[in-house]
């Protein structure tokens, strides 16, 4: 071992730190500058469409942990219907079985967003109509080909280049 | 390709030198009687055409009445591999020998199975609880400990 | 002159810059060498193989993501191809090669990290591992794109996987492969030749052998101390036989040798990605399966070649809803058992050396 | 230097005190110790403007939050990924992880916590200096999230210390996180030193 | 006793007073104290934040830019925060030994100033034995260190102070060394006046001993890659792992000025100091100052730390023979080869330290093996 080389690797590697000294940053200023996150993502909410939903409780079931707490009964019309829908984010780990599992497709989605975050934990339970699509809420395109579509292209780092060379 | 060995062939061999141990050759496995583990087990490592040198792994499953522990042999010379099973039929004090001596690679997965399943092995050095803490009551693995008990 | 001294016990961790997780060596040191250790690990114990007797087959695979958590799509795959071998599920060719792309878009990522941990643990102030670390993210954004999640991924499926590719994965796969040795190039220019990271690595932490596999090291590890070792070559799993790649090897078996076989087989798993892009045929990527899925009674063990080691999943059915019985050969715990061999005798600062260079990950460690 | 025995200290005294401090404490945690969030209520009733040496109390204390290092798990990757290049900590000044409790100001805590690292967690809060703060961050964090029923995870880290501010998410994405340390920030704008202290 | 002179010696004092300076002895002393720390601190939270601005661009990202502008306000917001932080002393630890130590550790480095040449006679004293004045207080530092990694009763911190001793001992030898050949060059001990020696900047006539040295104060403050007293992913903190608040700061804050100091000594003795053309002196002082640690982060940033036993190594086999090598070069040059041409001079020592550098690394082994047990 030992200097053989005359510093040579450490000249080397200086060398390389040095030319890094003068590449672009590759820092997203995030609270101002944005990335587009995947079409497919798995954002921090879970949406639920109170029109479509049957009721059957798949999501519940798929749920991994049990997070969805749903109880049903049967209206007037000898339909399901949903009396009351609770799920916890607090403990919802996102994997989207609950989305795959759901029998017509369209009536559970996972968000489009992620700034989600609370100062008390009891706040992290939602339930019924705070479940449901709003200004706020977006949906994602997991397992919705057809929302995938409409939703913007994803930042990709490997994408972004500098001076016509690959972004290093 | 690993060759997973004939387990039949293998017990033909062992036959002659162990002629009470083989409890059972099934296609993939070979059970064996728990006292004569660590025989055969030096058998199958030090035997020239068979070489098992690389202990894949060790595991314990409980079937309620009976344990059973197996091993994946496998030789990184011949590239062919055999399962050994045991099974340890006494539920209340399960012993069986250790195989630290012959492949160390045994030595945590012995403590995790000590400490997950609770079988103790006979010969292991360090022979203490890996993963949970000391004054942990049970053994979790096992199927008679429910799982929502909080310890 | 002999100095007389007396030895005292000082723990690291279980939090601790450089343990790489809740890990805890309880080490006996005299001055600064080291006279003995004993790994205490349990810190993250979360006794994944009992939950996962308490869920169904496909919960479990949420479950799998966690165990090794910078190589999430390698833990899936075992977990899935032992479900597949019990309940005789056939899979798409088309998914068996995104499979691939997957497993080694994660071994390049996970190698990365290990290599930048362990320049951290020699020292360096963070430089390595942020340049490696945009790389990963590179890798981590594909992944986020394919399943939508940067890190747990939860993706692959019995029978493929849950999502097809989209299209612009392909462009952004091939301008990364395209790209990738070029950074490889600089990592080496960095550390390879460096002196002190020579001094620091060479003959550091050596691991015979016979003693590697004696210990049942696997992987990396294993291959660094001469051992042409490979899952995926000497039992072949998936469609790895239809891809062209050399299983790099070491002789000493030191840690320096170590970070050589990680550096060396990212560049192969970039030559295995081209050929994967190239020969990727169209289909469907997911066949049936009933959700309720209740494989047949009996017993399955699959492994694959994970970035730390193999990995193997030994699952046990009874024909219900849940496996009666999940048992993961995690390559990380097996691995730490040579540690004790290769520790003592070094210095405290060749300790955290050698330990990193071992690349463990806990969650793995623990399950 | 001989050393006696093949392992030197098999040291099961040690063992055993150490699993006595957890079962003591595990006894003593079963009970979700209430969010710190007296300070939102009584925002309300307060309404007095903070005064100059609040705000620069507080300016300097959102403007510099140094990390200690308690990261057991999986969370751990989205935080670095949040010290990495892209997201870059730093530019909060945020970027100095101190390795020593008594220098740092907060605790993320990315991660399952189990039993048997509990009192360790405990110890490393208890060791933080005041002022400090705690993000729970992830599932894991929050209730155990996928080991919520495990006989070895402690249902949540608000169980032991805490906790200011909850970010869901298994792992919160890096944006997310920082997010919740914005969160944070608004929380100790808020503050009152003065009349806090007793 | 007229040898005997002490630094409240007003006349000895009032004999150092610049002429352009107004007031007694006392105003001097007390106008140019508070500058000077003013000086210190500014110069310290320029540092710091220079370091992780510069750090951050080596690392391809930016760096603290929200606090205030370009993030200028982030380090005075760190030190409003520490020093408003609750104030530990660990139960165990000794109480007297950990209050003194960051005091120790900081008071040295404060009075080395005293002599450190601003500008043209800018200093609060100009000692005829500056150097030797500085070498001496420099290393009280590692007292104060050692005080505080015992004080604590933390098995790290004890290592850490350990290790900073076995360092400073070691690195001393060929740093003073290697000042020496300065002083002969210059013939004199006062700071003031090796500045003025330097027509050419010593770096050129004496490379190998601005070889040493810089290493040598690498070392000296504790700077990677012999950054092993704090080692983070060994030690944790090493010695000032129990330290918080206020003591913390101290810590910090000496640190920091050592680094500071340490740059200014470099560029003081081998980089011509003050004296410049164009610019005001003391701007020129400042921006040799920033080069010099702008080339410390470079090579934090990039390179590994060493360990224990190849640090001693490298300081004992390889730095103080060339030091020493260094020492005998210069005099020999002194005394036989008096009006020998600077230039030939430059181009000797240059070619004297690339051979050495390539005969001695060809030589050297860094620290020893594993050690049986």
């Amino acid at each position: 071992m030992g200097f053989r080389r005359y510093g040579n690797g450490i000249a080397k590697g200086m060398a390389l730190t040095f030319k890094h000294l003068f590449r672009k940053p590759i820092t997203t200023q995030y609270p101002e500058e944005r990335l587009n996150v995947s079409r497919r993502t798995r954002g921090t909410q879970i949406i639920w469409n109170r029109d479509t939903c049957i009721a059957c409780s798949a999501c519940a079931r798929a749920c991994p942990i049990g997070c969805i707490d749903m109880s049903t009964s049967r209206g007037e019309d000898k339909k399901l219907k949903v009396d009351n829908i609770t799920i916890d984010f607090g403990l919802c780990i996102f994997c989207g079985l609950c989305v795959e599992a759901c029998p017509v497709g369209n009536a559970i989605f996972l968000s489009y967003n992620w700034e989600y975050a609370e100062y008390q934990r009891s706040k992290l339970v939602l339930s019924n109509d705070e479940l449901l699509y709003s200004n706020t809420k977006q949906v994602s395109g997991y397992y919705h080909p057809d929302v995938e579509k409409t939703l913007p292209e994803q930042t990709l780092l490997v994408n972004r280049t500098n001076r016509g060379k690959p972004w290093d | 390709m690993t060759v997973a060995l004939s387990s039949s062939e293998i017990a033909d061999r062992l036959k002659n030198q162990f002629p009470e141990a083989i409890t059972e050759t099934k296609k993939e496995c070979l059970i064996i009687k728990g006292d004569f583990l660590l025989d055969i087990a030096s058998f199958l490592k030090n035997t020239p055409d068979l070489e098992f040198n690389y202990l894949s792994y060790i595991t314990c499953v409980d079937y309620k009445d009976y344990f059973e522990l197996v091993y994946q042999l496998v030789s990184t010379k011949h590239n062919h591999s055999l399962v050994l099973k045991t099974q340890c039929r006494q539920p209340e004090e399960p012993i069986v020998d250790s195989m630290v001596d012959l492949w160390k690679g045994a030595d945590f997965q012995e403590r995790e199975i000590y400490d997950l399943m609770g079988i103790t092995f006979k010969g292991h050095p360090n022979l203490k609880r890996i993963f949970l803490w000391d004054g942990f009551q049970g053994h979790p693995l096992r199927k008679d400990n429910s799982n929502d008990t909080e310890n | 002159m002999t100095l007389k001294t007396e030895p005292f016990v000082i723990n690291l961790g279980p939090v601790h810059p450089s343990t790489h997780g809740v890990f805890r060596l309880r080490a006996t040191l005299d001055g600064e060498v080291v006279m003995d250790i004993e790994p205490i690990i349990g810190y993250l114990h979360r006794g994944i193989e009992k939950i996962a007797e308490g869920r169904n087959y496909k919960q479990d695979i949420p479950l799998t993501d966690r165990l090794d958590y910078v190589a999430s799509m390698s833990n899936n795959l075992p977990y899935v191809m032992a479900v597949e071998k019990l309940a005789e599920i056939a899979v798409p060719e088309r998914a068996e090669y995104i499979r691939i792309i997957m497993a080694e878009m994660q071994r390049i990522a996970s190698h990365l990290l290990a290599v930048g941990s362990l320049a951290n643990d020699l020292g360096t102030f963070f430089t390595p591992f942020q340049y490696m670390f945009r790389e990963r993210e590179k890798i981590v954004d594909l992944f986020e794109m394919v399943c939508g999640q940067r890190l747990l991924y939860n993706y692959m499926r019995f029978g493929g996987v849950s999502h097809d590719i989209p299209d612009e994965f392909i462009p952004a796969l091939c301008k990364l492969v395209s790209t990738m040795p070029g950074f490889i190039d600089e990592y080496d220019q960095l550390l390879a030749e460096n002196e002190i990271l020579l001094a620091r690595l060479k003959g550091v932490g050596i691991l015979p052998k016979e003693l590697a596999i004696n210990s049942s090291v696997s992987g990396p590890m294993l291959r660094a101390s001469g051992v042409e070792w490979d899952i995926r070559k000497v039992d072949s799993y998936s469609v790895y036989d239809r891809f062209n790649f050399d299983i790099p090897t070491e002789v000493i078996g030191d840690c320096y040798d170590r970070y050589r076989v990680r550096i060396q087989e990212m560049r192969q798993s970039v030559r295995i990605l081209e050929q994967a892009i190239e020969q990727l045929p169209p289909g469907e990527v997911l066949a049936k399966v009933s959700p309720r899925l209740k494989p047949p009674v009996g017993e399955a063990y699959a492994h694959i070649e994970a970035p730390k080691g193999e990995l193997g999943f030994y699952l046990v059915s009874d024909n219900s809803e849940k496996p009666y019985r999940l048992h993961i050969r995690a390559p990380s715990l097996i691995n730490l058992t040579a540690l004790r061999e290769m520790v003592i005798g070094w210095k405290l600062a060749d300790a955290i050396v050698i330990f990193g260079s071992i690349d463990i990950c806990l969650g793995e460690v623990d399950r | 230097m001989e050393v006696e025995s093949k392992y030197i200290y098999p040291n099961l005294e040690l063992d055993r005190d150490e699993g006595e401090v957890i079962k003591a404490l595990q006894e003593k945690s079963q009970k979700i110790i209430p969010d710190p969030d007296a300070w939102l209520s009584e925002e309300l009733n307060r309404n007095v403007l903070l005064t100059t040496v609040d705000g620069i109390l507080n300016w300097s204390r959102r403007s510099s939050l140094w990390t200690v290092i308690c990261f057991p798990a999986c969370c751990a990757f989205e935080f670095i990924g949040a010290a990495s290049p892209r997201f870059d900590i730093a530019r909060f000044g945020m970027e100095i992880i101190r390795a020593s409790p008594r220098q740092a100001d907060l605790m993320i805590t990315a991660g399952t916590l189990t039993w048997k690292m509990a009192p360790q967690v405990k110890r490393i809060y208890e060791q933080m200096a005041e002022p400090k703060w705690v993000i729970a961050m992830g599932a894991c964090a929050i209730s155990g999230g996928l080991f919520n029923d495990s006989y070895s995870v402690v249902p949540g880290y608000n169980h032991i210390i805490p906790v200011d501010v909850y970010i869901p998410g298994c792992p919160p994405r890096p944006e997310s996180l920082l997010y919740g340390i914005e969160k944070l920030r608004g929380k100790i704008r808020k503050r009152s030193t003065i009349k806090e202290d007793k | 006793m007229q040898t005997s002179v002490t630094s409240f010696n007003p006349t000895f004092a009032f004999n150092t007073l610049p002429p352009d300076w107004p007031g007694n002895f006392w105003l001097h002393w007390l106008v140019f104290t508070i500058i000077l720390i003013a000086f210190i601190i500014v110069s310290v939270i320029m540092f710091i934040w220079f370091e992780r601005r510069l750090i951050g661009r080596f690392q391809i990202r930016l760096g603290p830019n929200r606090v205030g502008p370009f993030g200028l306000f982030q380090a005075i917001a760190d030190v409003i925060k520490i020093l408003t932080k609750e104030d530990i002393v660990p139960q165990k630890a000794d109480k007297v030994v950990f209050w003194l130590a960051p005091l120790v550790a900081l008071v040295p480095v404060l009075m080395v100033f005293a002599v450190v040449p601003l500008q043209s006679g800018a200093m609060l004293v100009d000692l005829n034995i500056g150097i030797l004045y500085v070498v001496a207080l420099s290393s009280i530092v590692s007292i104060g260190i050692f005080m505080a990694g015992w004080g604590s009763n933390n098995k790290y911190s004890i290592i850490g102070a350990m290790r900073d001793v076995a360092q400073l001992i070691s690195y001393e030898i060929p740093l003073v060394l290697s000042i020496v050949g300065v002083v002969l060059l210059t013939g004199s001990l006062s700071l003031t006046e090796i500045v003025g020696a330097q027509n050419i900047p010593f770096i050129l006539l004496q490379p190998i001993g601005f070889f040493v040295f810089f290493i040598g104060s690498l070392a000296e403050i504790n700077r990677c890659p012999f950054d092993l007293v704090e080692a983070e992913s060994e030690i944790i903190a090493g010695y000032n792992i129990e330290f918080s608040g206020s003591k913390f700061a101290t810590f910090f804050l000496a640190e920091y000025s050592e680094a500071v100091l340490l740059s200014a000594l470099t560029a003081t003795l081998f980089l011509g100091g003050w004296s410049g053309p164009l610019l005001p002196p003391i701007l020129w002082l400042l921006i040799k100052m920033f080069a010099v640690f702008a080339i410390i982060i470079w090579i934090r940033s990039t390179l590994p730390r060493f360990r224990i036993d190849q640090m001693m190594a490298f300081a004992w086999k390889f730095l103080l023979p060339l030091a020493l090598i260094n020492l005998l070069l210069t005099s020999l040059q002194i005394v036989f080869w008096p009006e020998a041409s600077s230039w030939i001079i430059v181009l000797l020592s240059f070619a004297i330290l690339v051979a050495l550098i390539l005969v001695w690394s060809k030589s050297f082994k860094p620290g020893g093996n594993k050690v049986g047990i």
